[in-house]
């Protein structure tokens, strides 16, 4: 399917999936999907199908990166070979590598690492399938995933994209509005401490598109919240306010 | 290691039950857990299965895309399994590049699905020595208890059989896309992967993790629908008498007969 | 580590002097540290740079040579930037493979580069589909002073800006090298990397190795030559609220217009 | 030269190397050939030319590797880049790190290891030459590798492959047959244990040609014994019954 | 390790023979061990030879195969030259990537050959820019017993000299097999590396391992027939004193004419 | 430029860069030029552009390289992407492994080590442009950072290469005439000790070539020697005789 980019968008503003310029993708994440993480989910952001597993806090190997005084955290995101169009390798590529560095500082603030030294917390990250704005959904299942580990947190980390399309600001970019689109910022906020800790940039917004941009995930976020929360609660209160 | 007190005091009690005829789980000796197969689990896939059997769970995706054939190989097209043990899916699991049970895990898959020729490879190839059709059916455990050679060789089969061929034309020596044309993988045989292990002197069907963790030793053999034995891979630390081999290979027709049942519903 | 002592005392030094405006080394906090390029230091290479911007010191080398596009991408000629740590250039730098810094370093310096678009790819074509002009851009870190990303981004730029890029003529499909034709590289725009650390309330431009040892997080943004912010790459073990942001995003255009004057005289 | 399916057997059962169905190719072992191991074997099994080396038990290098109950055993099963037809690259392919392993688990069982805590037992195999049948007569020379070092055994073990051809079944395959053929099986038995220590299986037989095929190789790997016990002999008692 | 206690005593032993002019394996200083070579020990290569020098023992194996040139190296065909310490060979040896040792021994060994032009490269050539024969000399180390480098050296140069080289013929600008048609290789000198140890002020020829764990240096000198010195290179972790070495081309002269008298018994 | 043999030398023994038989390229040699490492040196030899940095001696990582009865010496010679005509892959090839070697054989000797038992000392050598020689010109600045990082030490290693080109000994080969001379032989020396720790040769040469090539190499690690011991005066003797 050959998309121009007037068809990213109708001149009333109706995105190429349908949605309007400031609606989420479906979502839906399930918590505690695996036995042998001490904690895990599983979301569908769009397309994306995302697994997170945590283990820990368990003992260093190689000892040598234990900290006497804290835990620390170590974050693996990777690809299945068959979650992208052409069959990527399995070896860990070099954007993996950054996104599981970037996905580790967001999710490092809100874990309370200290009481934990010389052990190391694990989050390990498998795109399934892979759609636009999956570093996002993959923090939400990390998140998610970390609590369900019974790990102490100061907060949880809700992450959603917005960018620029077709002159407009949107919210959620999806998978062509991120080939085509003209920027994608994907945001990471701890939403009860008002602290982003994940910020990308890739395209060209003006310095007021910028301001709007942010702003767009951020409320993106704090919705993404509300879906992690309920998550949980449906996992831990049978009575979850579906 | 069997050595470990644990897996000692594991095995004395899973002994002490397989002397009454039964396991840990309930299960007899020749039972399968409960296999559950769910296909078309990853839509970007050519076909894609989520199997679960007992608490090993696994996800198969398979990519089919244009190829060259292997060398002296050019009547044929290109079958790839690869299987991986996710990091999440188990404690002792590690990142980076796969040791020897991971590379034996993924052989033995490939094997059994190669050895019973299942997909009829010389349907694949395009033009002879040139230009043929790759399927890469990549396995992922995500939950790993026990007997991943059966789990990863089921969801393989299933995602082959869940598999839509593109369909490729050949202009001027070119092969080229023919848009909204697929067609069903070229199926001759339902391979069927039967894992049993020995504790003692018992032989026991499909064994869950713990009982992995403390049996002697382990045999993989896979049949296809005539009836015939084609792939065996022994495993373990111990060996088998050879009665108990040919009772190994009897109770693997027959197990093996109810699941190529389940697969048969897939096609 | 912050939780080592020396870090925490160092940290504490820090703060007291940034609750009066000052730094350790002087500056107000969005002065950037003296910034000084030098272009032509590799004569062998088509484009150099050395920049010294404080006690950090980059020596960046372009390579130009015929290449085949990216499959998809036929209509574009190839620029890669890479950057690496010489192990000389720090007590902690390791020889080998790359870690997750030094990728993430790369990563960013090309994607500054990339996303302002600052080389027109479309001009390095020479046959569509088939070959084009390859620029490769790689920034060595020869003496690690802090602020890596803006240091390695700045090196790159001008190491392009100095750029004599060869002539290939097409003769009967193949690309031919012109021996004495050279020209400038298509440049678009002049992309400009400005990274700020946290540190408690305070946010400083330019930080120092000792300032990044205790920082809380760290955020680069580049801009282009018409105001716009094209990239933008938060690092570091905490956040940022909103409102830092938005004034960090200010900071970015202000210092970077600077800068860009810098680069302008090497034109 | 081409050979076609029919030329692999005549009507009378003679195989293209002119042995008849139940009829071992050429072996011969030498028992200590290498001076730096503690034992050392070289095989000659048909047009394959192995050798076998053992080191230990010593100390376990990396040591988080050690066992405090046991010693471990390890086996590498290497080609040679000349070994081949087409010149195979040096660094160990995925049939080679699947085949160590096999033949690991084939020689454990022989081997006492209970006696040497925190040791390994080293088993490094080098394929000089590569016929039908490699596994086999490598791990044929590495027990009598490890006998020659030593190292305690409760009974060696010895193997060779039976395979079917021609839809006859035959024992030990060679590489034409193997190539061509319509099953190999590769067999190790612990002959006075009576226990089979490797079976593996690339082919199509029905299950009344699987026990033949069994049997048949469990004859062969009975004759391989005689064979490693007379070379063992050779070196150890002067007077070897030749 | 030179420090180690063991080392020393060794080293005392041996130096206070040295001083008498004896060696602990009874022979003079430049006299090197018995020499073996036997050929066409691996059928299936296309050369190949197993060598004796004392303890130490190498098999070698030559494969001839079509080959692309390298660029700008179109007018030769391809000489590679490898060398291995098999894990079997020595205690200390292990398993994996290739060490440096490892590296420095393949290189050696390879330029002694490639420096002197044993082989005509221009003869391999098919295609001038396109179609080369390839020579892969492998040597793998099977029992360390010291002074691998000349052992490895003997043993490719006999491969070489027992090969014999299929012939391919061009036809339509495509070079086929003749079956049954060979040729020996052009061989236009026979090489022969010395290699000696400098153990306090004695240099000794052909050292043994034990002499090689107390030596203070090495050098290897490859000659070729016409008496030139094509080849040297030094090692270990203390120098020579340029009288020495001066002694040391002399003695590569004199010892090099016996082995070389070796090889012609092979041609 | 094509150049053919006939050029690399005029009748009068005049190079192909200008120079004599006997003369050296242009060298210069600057100490203390990093900020991070202990001492450091860059050298300008011909067009050959080489830094050195030294660190130590400091704790080995891993620990069990560590030797308790000295310090050890590691050496790592690597060439930047852009140093060579055609870009140069970043990982170290088995060139750069031999040189390292070679280099940190040829510096060991000049190097007191036994005072550091349990400790390393890191030679870090890069070469950002590549001319003829470069290990030489490498191995003359990593000496002379040895020194600005205060190891104690016997004496400086002081390198340059002679060779044969148009059936002439030469001095210091240059680019040109390593890839179309005869002979290139680098030297290393320990000037004041007299002891030759680098020699290596690839080429061609008669026995009394030999000697004359060793000499002529030697005369240039002399001349080399003055120019490294001006260097260090200069920065550590204000007045250094320029």
């Amino acid at each position: 399917m050959v998309k121009t980019m007037t068809q990213l968008m109708t001149e009333d503003g109706i995105r190429c999936d349908g949605r309007r310029l400031d609606e989420l993708r479906n979502i839906s994440i399930k918590v505690g999907v695996l036995k042998n993480a001490d904690g895990s989910a599983y979301i569908e952001f769009g397309k994306n199908k995302i697994l997170a597993g945590v283990f820990g806090p368990r003992d260093v190997h190689p000892k040598h990166m234990a900290n006497p005084d804290s835990g620390i955290l170590r974050c693996r995101y990777h690809m299945s070979p068959f979650s992208v169009t052409e069959r990527k390798n399995p070896a860990p590529s070099r954007r993996e590598i950054e996104i599981s560095k970037v996905i580790k500082e967001a999710l490092q603030p809100s874990v309370i690492l200290k009481d934990y030294p010389r052990t190391v917390i694990d989050v390990f990250i498998e795109v399934l399938q892979a759609d636009g704005g999956s570093r996002c959904a993959a923090l939400d299942a990390a998140s998610v995933a970390l609590a369900d580990a019974g790990i102490p947190m100061r907060d949880l980390v809700s992450a959603c994209a917005a960018g620029k399309v077709a002159d407009r600001i949107v919210l959620d970019v999806n998978n062509e509005e991120d080939q085509e689109g003209q920027a994608d910022m994907p945001v990471a906020l701890m939403p009860n401490l008002g602290k982003v800790t994940l910020l990308q940039l890739d395209g060209m917004l003006k310095p007021e598109e910028f301001k709007t941009c942010m702003q767009t995930a951020l409320v993106g976020c704090k919705r993404v919240y509300e879906i992690q929360r309920k998550a949980l609660m449906e996992k831990y209160f049978q009575n979850g306010e579906q | 290691m069997n050595s470990q007190i644990l897996d000692q005091l594991k095995r004395d009690k899973i002994l002490d039950l397989l002397k009454t005829g039964k396991r840990i789980d309930g299960r007899t000796l020749d039972e399968q857990r409960q296999l559950i197969i769910e296909t078309g689990v990853i839509p970007k896939a050519n076909g894609s299965a989520r199997v679960k059997l007992g608490n090993t769970e696994i996800i198969t995706g398979v990519k089919i895309q244009l190829d060259k054939p292997f060398p002296d190989l050019g009547d044929k097209g290109i079958l790839i399994c690869t299987a991986e043990i996710l990091p999440l899916a188990d404690p002792n699991a590690e990142p980076g590049p796969p040791n020897e049970e991971v590379i034996e895990l993924a052989r033995v898959v490939d094997r059994g699905i190669r050895e019973t020729e299942m997909i009829d490879l010389h349907q694949l190839v395009l033009i002879e020595n040139k230009s043929v059709i790759g399927m890469f059916i990549d396995s992922s455990v995500i939950d790993s208890g026990g007997n991943l050679f059966d789990a990863c060789s089921y969801a393989s089969v299933a995602g082959i059989l869940s598999c839509t061929v593109p369909k490729w034309e050949v202009k001027d020596e070119v092969p080229t896309l023919v848009e909204g044309v697929t067609s069903k993988p070229p199926i001759k045989t339902l391979p069927v992967s039967v894992t049993m292990a020995r504790i003692g002197e018992y032989i026991i069907v499909d064994p869950t993790k713990d009982e992995e963790s403390c049996m002697d030793a382990r045999i993989t053999i896979t049949t296809n629908s005539d009836g015939n034995i084609c792939a065996v891979q022994k495993g373990g630390s111990d060996g088998f008498t050879p009665e108990q081999l040919v009772q190994c290979s009897e109770t693997a027709l027959t197990v093996g007969r109810k699941i190529r049942k389940q697969f048969e519903q897939l096609m």
